[in-house]
């Protein structure tokens, strides 16, 4: 029942052609260009990190492809989105400006996603539907199955992506959330986002079957295995899915397969668990933006001239959104008795 | 005004909501043509049809997780848990999620819905379906907690709770559904969450409780006060946010006090009262802090002799007031 | 994945020959008088509850070729076993007495299972290795998979039978036991008891999908269903499940469809929710007595005097054992306090 | 003898008696190649093999579930939450499951097994990675629950703790595992569960406190000490079962009491606590019974500013000491 896209891709570039996927030209440079701002972006926190600016990082580096090509099939504004903490790039992709972004990571007083009381990485974006996000693994599953519930009561056709990794599917919320989605149709694309390793645990350790998608088929809805590297594929995948669930026909299970070029998180050393050499091959053969990069120039799309533009561009914007965010004020202790209750 | 049993009062109350107000559905487990094991939604499924009377699969964490995400998403579900015993799969969406979704976004997000959990022993339900479960809710900002004793509370205090920005955890003790009946106005009413009662006036001592407790505790103050022991009873019917003041004014008044529940007392919700009392109402104590509560045993046993031994009623009610009233 | 076993199955008899499956003429005849124990002490139970010497009656009428086809595949003594409330015929057949058994009902002091202190039917008798039940449903799932752990750990070949219905396969308990039972292939049989029924809530209510046991493929275990009503059909893939777990290639899930005679408990009324048609049809063409009888007859292996003699048999230890429990003490009031801890 | 960091000091217990008891495993999630986040059990799967040193899913209901039954089948599992803050999926499994066992079974089975829960804030953990849970589950009869503040308590009160024949909670305060070094012994020996400790003589007032808060309170009260008040300092190391007769005789004799904790106040474990000084020490009380506690908030922000303000410190503990001391 799982369908299997592009997996067995043995091109360095990428498994479809754009415009047979409905993209034109531009929306495939402006894919690139989303990569490189979450890549770059995530790798100044890394920095701010280090240098003792944000307390934590927590990386999406190697998944971005997954996250574009799952962020330009939905609906910014229309639809909804309950993220896991590595979407940084599906959130700049949907919209939310890299300056409000960066607040999270400074902690400041006017972070949209927690006015600076949660960890960097825990989203949250009320203008653009972005549901506040906690630490608990895979508890917004069951979640994002009651927001596309409510959608579905009311007639609306928005649809609602939830992410969460491989390790994520193990836990009971996984269960109970796409049993109930799958029992009521609801319109939410389940995405699992699967980079092998749950801080160190690998993936055959978190289960004793090859793929999480294999799961949709015990709860009723589609399960689909795609190369999370490529993000045309991806957005092929996601786009047929979330028309589904905008025709009322349901939800599915989504499974990227992809790769965390960075440790856990800042607070992790991997390699205490993982050779050097995986890195350098994974660095070497699954870097999305490599692929990406190569089917631009394949295609005609792009030459260097137009990639050091790009890059340019987007350090300038990462460099705004810094300096911008580092100059916001902190929050202020007495303001953290407010909003626990509504009326007090 | 009708005279309605808890249960009536909470259904009419529920079916009043859902009338009034589309944004409201009930879920649970056998909420639907059953009308749910306790019958609180018995005709429902058929006026409100499916799609606000879900019948969920069994599986609580699943049942209050995607009722957060409806809540996010601008409904206001009414989340029945079958027994408060099985409420504990959901802790962590309760506690980790719904509880903590305003403070963690800054304000930027609400979880308004109710989770309806039957509590409380005494119908031989054993173990697994006698607990109390306010000890470990009513510890935790974000949530509220009510637990009203009569049909009329039952009533304002579900509407309240239906209303209500926050998510409630709303605690009926099964033993009331259909033993305590009252008055109750036709119609939707509130009664202010956070608010609590003097149900009865006196002089000597305060006692306070609420659920089934609160029925015993007021008839052990009838007994005694044959014997001219003038007793004052005080229905917190929210847990958190506490009426403080109230507690306060009363045990200010009669300087001695004493807390019952039919959970146990370690670490009960009887523990914070007295807290509280030992620290802000110090002195005006004319007498120890005393608590009545269940024994410390991992729950009520199912035969008879044994659910008996483990409940306070209205005898050692009578007979720890009798004592305080000594000192 | 899923193995379908004797579903089809037009017969009113059974679909397999027990000689076939190693069972002698006797071994047929036993199963058929524990299915008759098993039917006969549950019917005694309903009455003893609406005598009102007991406040409780949950059944497991309908059900009882499933739990002896179960039983025989396992090795009293050294198998162990985690069963849920409707399993009173499994019980009998691994040879808990029937006087011990009936002491629960009648909450007595010297029950086995917890001295009077839970419900009936909250089974657990350790001299068999029956773990204590509690009444959440599905906790046990996850404990079994630690049960055969241990054995695993230890070398042991001993199997672990645990079972629930339908309706607790949507709990997370479920997922999460059954992925540690696999990835550690550890010596357990997953048996669901699929009645159509939670409660009141049926199955499709309760899962967008056929059978439980398409869920095994999920976690990487072999899945079968098997005709519930057929006790030797039942015995076939419980032996094979078991015999594959003892020589340490894993675990099973069986999902076994069957039918619930009666309403979920005493304190149900099934009418509320399903036709009286629906319970006659299900005892005209279900019910596993029925068909063990005409296999029986149809085998040769008992005639009419034969079923009248085991009846009376049957009867004379229900009627014992009733007698013997009621005339137990109730547990003393001051010893409520024990067993909280074990140094107090 | 070696001085150690808590964080030594349960490694070394937790391999020493996996060494001499082969019933003993320790599961969860990371346990294994990276040796825990904490490093808590760093070199133990290369050490005891992966069958003893089990990396589980990423699933805390099952880790516990699958310990329970590892427990009722003869192992002695020591299963590792990450962070207490992940605890509550577990939670039915722990409350309904392993503190009942021996109870409902009428003690024909027990459940020996330990949970390690790194617990506590201070380290910009944030509302997920600072939680304090001990107000949930000291509630539990049936459950035993341990929070060492020093190496020694550590060492001795874990290997009481695996080898005790009921379920125990073993809280280890995150902020202490580096910072707070003491002499432990080598090898295996026990300090018996039950029991806490004056860990400072004083006269004027009594504090009770745990985990990093004891230890800003010994600071508070070396300061005050040179103003002449004397504090003794009450560490109750195993908070159920609570070591109520040391706790009393100390409060008796000093008249006066502060009650520290990072949690938050309301229904928190110095709830109980000020509930049984209030009871059974009321004659000899000289003042009321405080608390100072973690605010009524969700739980900890991660922002610098807030983060302290959230957390009771050596300031706000001699504050509320000299307070007290005044009364
Ligand atoms: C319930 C819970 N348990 C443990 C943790 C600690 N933790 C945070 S991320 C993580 C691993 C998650 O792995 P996976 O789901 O595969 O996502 P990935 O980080 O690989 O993208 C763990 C164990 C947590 N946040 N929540
Ligand atoms: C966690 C939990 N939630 C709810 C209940 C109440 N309850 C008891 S049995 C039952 C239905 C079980 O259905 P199923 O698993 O299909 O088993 P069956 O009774 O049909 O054999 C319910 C909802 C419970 N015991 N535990
Ligand atoms: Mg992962
Ligand atoms: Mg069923």
């Amino acid at each position: 029942m799982t369908e299997y896209v592009a997996l067995d891709a043995q091109t360095k570039s990428l498994a479809f052609d754009h415009r047979e996927l409905g993209l034109s030209d531009d929306d495939v440079r402006r894919m690139y260009e989303l990569m490189l701002l979450g890549r770059r972006f995530d790798e100044r926190c890394e920095i701010l990190q280090r240098q003792g600016k944000a307390h934590f990082h927590i990386s999406g580096q190697g998944q971005e492809a997954a996250q574009i090509g799952a962020a330009l099939a939905f609906i910014p504004g229309k639809d909804w989105f309950h993220p896991y903490y590595r979407d940084l790039a599906l959130l700049l992709a949907i919209g939310v400006p890299p300056r409000e972004l960066m607040l999270g990571w400074f902690a400041r007083a006017n972070d949209p996603a927690s006015g600076g009381r949660q960890m960097p990485a825990h989203w949250g974006y009320r203008p653009l539907n972005v549901v506040t996000a906690s630490s608990p693994v895979s508890t917004q599953i069951p979640q994002a199955a009651g927001i596309a519930y409510a959608h579905k009561l009311r007639g609306e056709d928005a649809v609602t992506y939830v992410s969460f990794g491989e390790g994520g599917a193990s836990k009971g919320d996984f269960h109970e959330g796409l049993n109930f989605a799958a029992i009521h149709k609801v319109p939410v694309i389940f995405v699992c986002m699967n980079n092998g390793y749950a801080i160190s645990v690998s993936a055959n350790k978190q289960m004793a079957i090859e793929n999480v998608a294999d799961r949709a088929a015990g709860y009723g809805m589609p399960g689909v295995v795609v190369d999370g590297q490529d993000m045309l594929a991806v957005y092929k995948v996601m786009k047929e899915a979330v028309d589904r669930a905008r025709r009322g026909e349901g939800p599915t299970l989504v499974e990227c397969k992809t790769v965390r070029l960075k440790a856990h998180s800042s607070d992790d050393d991997d390699r205490l668990y993982r050779s050097r050499e995986e890195i350098q091959r994974l660095r070497a053969e699954k870097d999305p933006l490599v692929r990406a990069r190569a089917y631009l120039l394949e295609q005609g799309l792009a030459d260097d001239a137009w990639f050091e533009e790009i890059e340019k561009k987007i350090m300038e914007i990462v460099n705004d959104a810094t300096d911008w965010a580092e100059a916001q004020p902190l929050p202020r202790p007495e303001d953290a008795m407010k909003h626990v209750y509504w009326d007090r | 005004m009708p005279v309605k049993s808890v249960l009536e009062a909470i259904h009419d109350t529920l079916w009043n909501a859902m009338e009034a107000d589309e944004r409201v559905l009930v879920m649970g487990e056998d909420v639907g043509a059953k009308g749910g094991v306790f019958r609180v939604t018995a005709g429902f499924l058929e006026h409100f049809g499916e799609e606000r009377v879900i019948d969920t699969p069994l599986a609580e964490l699943g049942i209050v997780g995607v009722a957060i995400g409806m809540a996010l998403n601008g409904l206001l579900p009414v989340a029945e848990i079958q027994f408060a015993d099985f409420i504990h799969p959901a802790f962590d969406q309760i506690v980790n999620e719904a509880a903590r979704i305003r403070y963690r976004s800054n304000g930027n997000w609400e979880c308004p819905m109710v989770i309806r959990a039957p509590y409380g022993g005494g119908i031989h339900g054993a173990l697994y379906h006698s607990q109390s479960v306010e000890g470990f809710f009513t510890h935790v900002p974000g949530l509220k907690v009510v637990a009203p004793s009569t049909p009329y509370d039952a009533a304002g205090l579900l509407w309240a709770s239906i209303q209500d920005r926050d998510p409630v955890l709303f605690l009926e003790h099964k033993k009331t559904y259909r033993l305590i009946k009252g008055d109750v106005p036709d119609g939707l009413f509130t009664v202010p969450i956070g608010k609590g009662q003097v149900v009865r006036e006196g002089e000597d001592l305060t006692v306070i409780a609420y659920g089934m407790m609160l029925h015993h505790t007021l008839e052990a103050a009838e007994r005694v006060a044959l014997d001219g022991i003038s007793v004052e009873v005080v229905d917190p019917r929210t847990l958190r946010p506490l009426d403080e003041d109230l507690i306060l004014s009363s045990v200010k008044k009669t300087s001695k006090v004493l807390i019952v529940h039919e959970d146990n007392g370690f670490m009960g919700f009887g523990a914070e009262i007295a807290a509280l009392i030992a620290d802000q109402a110090f002195e005006w104590l004319d007498g120890p802090v005393k608590r009545l509560c269940g024994p410390e045993v991992p729950a009520m046993p199912y035969n008879d002799p044994q659910e008996h031994w483990f409940l306070p009623n209205p005898d050692t009610i009578e007979a720890a007031i009798r004592d305080l009233a000594a000192y």
